[in-house]
């Protein structure tokens, strides 16, 4: 199977920020899968287990800045989370870093694009083509 | 009738179960023990010189982690007609789940063979095996799979909670009666399958989880679980008073948990 | 905590005289700084046209002599060199990986955690250390003003905390001139290039100085102080390296502080 | 039966010429499921093709753009037929245009992802209800006037909220307009008028708003209101009360060109009384009895139907750039402090005491510089070219230079306008100054401030000595603009001005519906662009709100007994308490409730869902093959 990372990405901020980074034309890796939610919040860890164990190299979870959460406080519940689970999987002897959080606005694509894409490079080794 | 008992890597302690007054008289009634190494026989050619399906049932405790455990299993399958996985070692790897290491670890019998019967427990309520080998005498599959969370059956005082800071067991907060995670003391409940009666609970003794993950991913429901009931301000004070996240989350059944798959695979990769 | 001073190539040649004031500088304060042993070269800026990773080398392998500890620099330039490279492998663990390889051939190694560079100022301005100055200062004297000069690299882009050096020349007895040019440039090595420019620069730094009042401008650079007194004119203020105006001020004679009587 | 269908959108081209529709309906094709295809789905036909070929259909998954484009239309035709399951997979933005080599593939694993939650997916529950026709506008300046005074014309009943004691915001302070360099009061002060007397508008001063709940259409806004100490019902502004105030500068009073409304305020920080002392000498002389010393900070909950946005933007804060010395240096100033001074109406402010000689203005003081505001606010250049003629005007003499970038002058008669200023002597020098500083070059100039730049046309260094240095910054957001868009639910973009819903098709629209932006909280904004854009948010407001009924979708999560072990995580959990323990378990306030599935991922034992459980799960598991 070819490497794939799965994408969280919240309806209202990261999933538009990926179309923001459409209109530009950037270009992700092909493995780069983006799944909506709801929001950041709404990203159960079992999912992340679940993405892990169905081949997936990563999981990123794409939510609202900081203090920009649209139901209040879904992000920061989403970054706890993630550090909980980072904490667990380095417990188990896996890297934490297969896991991690983005927070980006809607109109900052090109954000988004570099930290997929330097997430995509930890991950594989392949670097975006210039 | 004839069975067969059989003890993998465990305590011992769901042995002592079958001693108890409590078990179905009709099970005990022309009961003939044909192969139980701690009690009677020990012999492996007692078991090869029956014919196939010669036994009635077969009783497995304890989870299989040599290569020896592993062909006693599949033995006992090949000879009994039905089979009995008994308590949490035997289905979801228990206790000795933790005990993994470089590419191994102990599996739950259930994945060597199939299992007709599950007794869930560390070890199981007395209740719980008599309901089993009941089940068993009826020649009905049993798992108790309809059940709710073991907070169904637990007597102590629910409230909406938020959880400030971990706290270890004991004192006021095991005598007050209110939830434990209320109390800020982790408590699987939640992700436990119900059946024991909630009797930790009820003594004053948080919720490990013995009786089964509720849901697939129990580990990570329940790691989810508290983070979301941690006040935001106090998230690292949190995670510093979580010492032991993968006994924590996994207590019971890590054997049987995708993440360990994953860190095997690994090991594997690594080695070759 | 174990501290190391690193004294610089400049301190053997071009400031001989600053290497001796912050030497007696620390005497008189009774630091127990250490030279580092061994030291080499800080990188400068010649090394840039090779690979960035030759003049992280030069400095990583300052920085693996002190093993775990602080290391106090005086010198502007190696200042820079230094915090670059302890910001730099701290983020970049691939480079650090590859340094410590070589290093490793020497028996040394380097970890970014352990080791912490502070410029003097910086380390004067602790509250210990500031107060054991005070302490030391020998008699009232006038206030005479002093105009402070931080340069280029204290300023940029690893910026000093706004203030110290006015702060030690306050304490320690001097009048401080508001100097609105204490983060301009020098002319740094624009004396190599014969460019013109360097005059013009140097020349509003020294009137800017003279205009706030200043009888001094206080400088910790050697290159600062050797283009601003080369290329400066000749009337204004004198330049001198801030340690030696603390020494003054400390009572040390002017030859422990690299001064000759007939400069002042 | 082909129960299930699959909408392929070319989009023209762009997907179509990107994605291999052809292969995607080849590997797509089931027993169950048909496969059409439709170069435009949004088009009328196109919307025509999906209600035909939909009939009979168990569900349906449309493959094509962003769901802020036609989610919302596709779903209501199919909705009109009774079809509950619709989803939409946004392939044009996923696959076709960031796809780096493979976008049919991914498309295809995005599409199957689909169809593994179509299965499961209802759409949301949809409630009716009739819109209150009120409107809450926030900010009373340019924007917001406008869009008050446009909405309570059309029928609606509006609450104007503004943070300031008077009305009126930035535009209080321009002199003149560009480009045509009229006067601007004469031009805006009788928006000023027409509000003050406007019928159904309730002015709130000195007010924000604290919280907003409840549905598009009907919403509870609770805003908290600082004490003015004189009562808006009662004074009539005679403003005796001004010229008996013992403090100087007065205490009380209306600091501003053209108060409104014309009542003054007290400054509790200059005020005597405030200060322990016993003067009354205000309350004494007014008439009216309008002084209220014992006002006190006050909370108020409106319900309205919608809210507009108009919070505007202010100048980046210039002392931020250092080497131009703005707050350091008496004589460099900013655009804004000139604009302020001239339009003070005396005859010569305090910069002003000594006529200058030379002048110079900084363009893009702080824009397009990654250290400060990375981009370009567009509007300021024919500001600053604006006021360097009215300088001239005023001092004929003085030397006056532009150091600019680029310079954007918009509209025909920008143009017009740099030429005239070029004809009366203005010089416009392409360049970033350097330095701004006391310390002249040669001493002398001393006593006069240097700018140092660089003509960049002429490849020729500047060194200029000048009596006023005139700043340009770029634009900001208001402050306490991203409080409000967290409060709003808003997303702010990169620079922190409110991203509009789409910006060339919806500018006044929101990602929040029932939410419209005005003038330049969404970007810098000069008056006429700012009063269009409000007039649009007014319209969009007053088309929603006088609809007789809208229908308002209503995802909630829902909430399975037998799983439940009543650990009562999610009530705390909930941003909204919208779940509440009760007797039967657990209990959902739809009208709270906004499915955020914060609940859902919280609960230890799978008890709560929204959509559809573990919806995402299936989602997952498919698109990972």
């Amino acid at each position: 199977m070819k490497p794939v990372l799965i994408g969280f990405l919240c309806e209202w901020c990261a999933a538009r920020a990926l179309e923001n980074m459409a209109h530009k034309r950037l270009k992700l890796p092909d493995g780069f899968l983006p799944l909506r939610v709801r929001c950041s919040g709404a990203v159960e860890p079992a999912l992340l287990t679940e993405a892990l164990r169905r081949g997936a190299l990563g999981v990123l979870v794409g939510g609202c800045p900081r203090g920009h959460c649209h139901y209040r406080e879904g992000n920061t519940r989403a970054e706890i989370r993630l550090k909980v689970y980072r904490k667990l999987l380095a417990a188990l002897g896996l890297s934490p870093d297969r896991v991690r959080g983005v927070w980006v606005g809607s109109g900052e694509g090109e954000r988004l694009h570099r930290e997929i894409w330097q997430f995509w490079k930890e991950l594989t080794g392949e670097d975006r083509p210039l | 009738m004839k069975i067969a008992l059989y003890n993998a890597l465990s305590c011992g302690g769901c042995d002592l179960i079958f001693f108890l007054e409590d078990l179905p008289g009709s099970f005990l009634e022309d009961l003939e023990i044909v192969f139980w190494p701690e009690v009677c026989d020990h012999r492996e050619e007692v078991l090869r010189n029956l014919p196939e399906k010669g036994l009635e049932a077969a009783l497995i405790c304890g989870a299989i982690r040599t290569r020896d455990q592993e062909k006693r299993v599949l033995l006992l399958r090949n000879k009994a007609r039905r089979l009995a996985a008994v308590g949490s070692c035997a289905l979801y790897g228990g206790i000795p789940g933790l005990l993994w290491e470089k590419g191994e670890g102990p599996r739950p019998v259930t994945e060597v063979v199939s299992c007709e019967v599950a007794v869930p427990g560390c070890p199981p309520e007395p209740k719980t095996l008599r309901e089993a080998l009941e089940a068993l005498l009826r020649e009905e599959d049993s798992g108790g799979k309809d059940r709710g969370p073991v907070c169904e059956e637990c007597p102590r005082t629910r409230r909406p909670f938020r959880i400030g800071r971990l706290k270890k067991w004991g004192g006021e907060e095991v005598l007050s009666g209110d939830c434990f995670l209320a109390r800020g003391i982790i408590c699987s409940g939640p992700v436990t399958r119900g059946g024991c009666g909630a009797v930790c609970p009820g003594a004053g003794y948080p919720c490990g989880g013995c009786y089964g993950p509720l849901e697939d991913l129990a580990g990570e429901r329940l790691l989810s679980a508290l983070a979301s009931g941690v006040l935001p301000a106090r998230a690292d004070e949190f995670l510093e008073g979580l010492v032991d996240p993968v006994g924590t989350f996994f207590r019971f059944f890590l054997a049987r948990s995708p993440l360990l798959r994953l860190r095997k695979r690994r090991d594997e990769e690594d080695t070759a | 905590m174990r501290l190391f001073y690193y004294p610089g190539c400049a301190s053997q040649h071009l400031a001989r005289d600053l290497h001796q004031a912050v030497e007696a500088l620390f005497s008189a304060l009774e630091l127990e700084i250490a030279p580092l042993e061994d030291w080499n070269c800080c990188g400068a800026r010649e090394v840039a046209a090779e690979s960035p990773l030759v003049g992280l080398l030069l400095a990583a392998r300052n920085l693996a002599l002190v093993q775990e500890g602080r290391l106090i620099v005086t010198c502007s330039l190696c200042y820079h060199n230094l915090k670059l490279a302890e910001k730099e492998l701290s983020r970049d663990r691939e480079s650090l990986r590859q340094l410590n390889d070589l290093l490793a051939e020497e028996g040394l190694s380097y970890s970014p955690d352990s080791v912490r560079v502070s410029h003097l100022l910086e380390f004067l301005c602790e509250k210990d250390n500031l107060s054991r100055l005070v302490s030391e200062v020998k008699g009232s004297g006038p206030r005479t003003p002093v105009a402070p000069f931080y340069g280029c690299f204290l300023s940029r882009p690893f910026g000093l905390e706004a203030g110290l050096m006015e702060k030690l020349l306050d304490l320690s007895g001097f009048g401080v001139a508001a100097n609105p040019l204490k983060h301009h440039c020098c002319g740094g090595h624009l004396p190599r290039t014969d460019s013109p420019v360097i005059k013009e620069l140097c020349g509003r730094l020294i009137y800017s100085a003279g205009r706030a009042g200043a009888r001094f401008l206080g400088v910790c650079c050697p290159v600062c102080r050797l283009n601003l007194e080369l290329y400066g004119p000749e009337e204004g203020p004198r330049v001198l390296y801030v340690p030696q105006l603390l020494g003054l001020k400390l009572g040390l004679p002017p030859a422990a502080l690299g001064l000759e009587d007939g400069e002042l | 039966m082909k129960d299930w269908r699959v909408f392929l959108c070319e989009c023209g081209g762009n997907i179509g010429e990107v994605v291999d529709l052809s292969r995607l309906a080849r590997e797509l094709k089931g027993k169950e499921l048909e496969i059409l295809r439709h170069p435009f789905l949004c088009s009328p036909e196109g919307q025509d093709f999906l209600v035909r070929k939909s009939r009979r259909a168990k569900g349906v998954l449309v493959a094509a753009c962003a769901p802020d484009l036609h989610e919302e239309t596709f779903r209501r035709l199919l909705r009109a037929q009774g079809l509950e399951r619709f989803r939409l997979v946004p392939i044009r933005e996923e696959a076709a245009w960031t796809a780096l080599s493979d976008p049919t593939a991914k498309a295809l694993r995005l599409i199957r992802a689909g169809l593994a939650a179509l299965k499961e997916t209802r759409s949301p529950p949809a409630i009716t209800l009739r819109p209150r026709p009120a409107l809450l506008v926030i900010g009373g300046g340019a924007a917001g006037i406008t869009a008050a005074l446009k909405a309570s014309e059309a029928g609606l009943t509006v609450y104007l909220l503004e943070r300031e004691p008077f009305l009126g915001g930035k535009a209080l302070y321009l002199d003149r307009l560009y480009p045509r360099l009229e006067c601007a009061s004469c031009v805006f002060s009788p928006r000023l008028s027409a509000l003050a007397r406007a019928e159904r508008v309730e002015i709130f001063t000195r007010a924000r708003l604290v919280r907003l709940s409840g549905l598009p259409g009907d919403f509870e806004a609770e805003i908290e209101s600082q004490p003015r100490y004189v009562r808006l019902d009662r004074c009539h502004g005679c403003g005796r009360c001004l010229s008996v105030c013992p403090v100087e500068p007065p205490a009380i009073g209306w600091p501003v060109p053209h108060p409104v409304p014309k009542v003054p305020v007290i400054n509790p920080f200059r005020c005597l009384r405030f200060k322990g002392q016993s003067c009354r000498k205000c309350e004494k002389v007014c008439p009216r009895g309008a002084i209220d010393f014992e006002d006190t900070w006050g909370r108020r909950t409106l319900r309205v139907g919608g809210v507009i946005v108009a919070t505007g933007f202010r100048p980046y804060a210039a002392e931020k750039i250092f080497h131009y010395g703005y707050g350091r240096l008496p004589r460099v100033i900013t655009l804004f402090d000139l604009e302020k001074a001239f339009s003070s109406g005396e005859k010569k402010p305090e910069i002003f005491k000594s006529p200058p000689e030379r002048v110079t203005f900084v363009h893009c003081a702080g824009s397009r510089d990654r250290r400060h505001l990375p981009y370009c606010s567009e509007i300021c250049c024919g500001l600053a070219v604006k006021a360097s003629l009215r300088l001239k005007e005023l001092y004929p003499r003085a030397e006056i230079y532009h150091f600019y970038q680029d310079l954007r002058l918009k509209d025909p008669e920008g143009e017009g306008l740099y030429h005239r200023a070029r004809a009366m002597g203005i010089r416009f020098l392409r360049g970033r100054v350097a330095e701004v500083s006391e310390v002249p070059w040669s001493p002398e100039d001393e006593g006069r401030l240097l700018v140092l730049a660089e003509d960049t046309l002429l490849r020729r260094k500047m060194r200029l000595a000048v009596d006023l240095v005139v700043l340009v910054p770029g634009f900001v957001p208001e402050l306490g603009a991203g409080e409000l868009a967290s409060l709003l639910g808003l997303c702010p973009g990169e620079a922190g001005f409110f991203e509009p819903r789409e910006n060339k098709v919806d500018p006044a629209g929101t990602v929040r519906r029932g939410i419209w932006l005005a003038g330049a909280c969404s970007g810098p904004r000069d008056l006429s662009e700012t009063v269009a854009s409000a007039e649009a948010a007014a319209l969009e407001a007053v088309t929603f709100l006088s609809r007789p009924e809208i229908l308002v979708e209503q995802s909630r999560v829902e909430w399975q007994e037998t799983r439940c072990g009543r650990c009562y995580l999610c009530v705390e959990v909930c941003p909204f308490k919208a779940l509440v323990p009760a007797e039967e378990g657990l209990r959902v306030l739809p009208e709270l409730c906004s499915a955020c599935g914060l609940c859902v991922s919280a609960c230890p034992s799978g008890a709560l869902f929204l959509e559809a459980p573990e919806a995402v799960f299936f989602q997952l598991r498919a698109v990972l093959g």
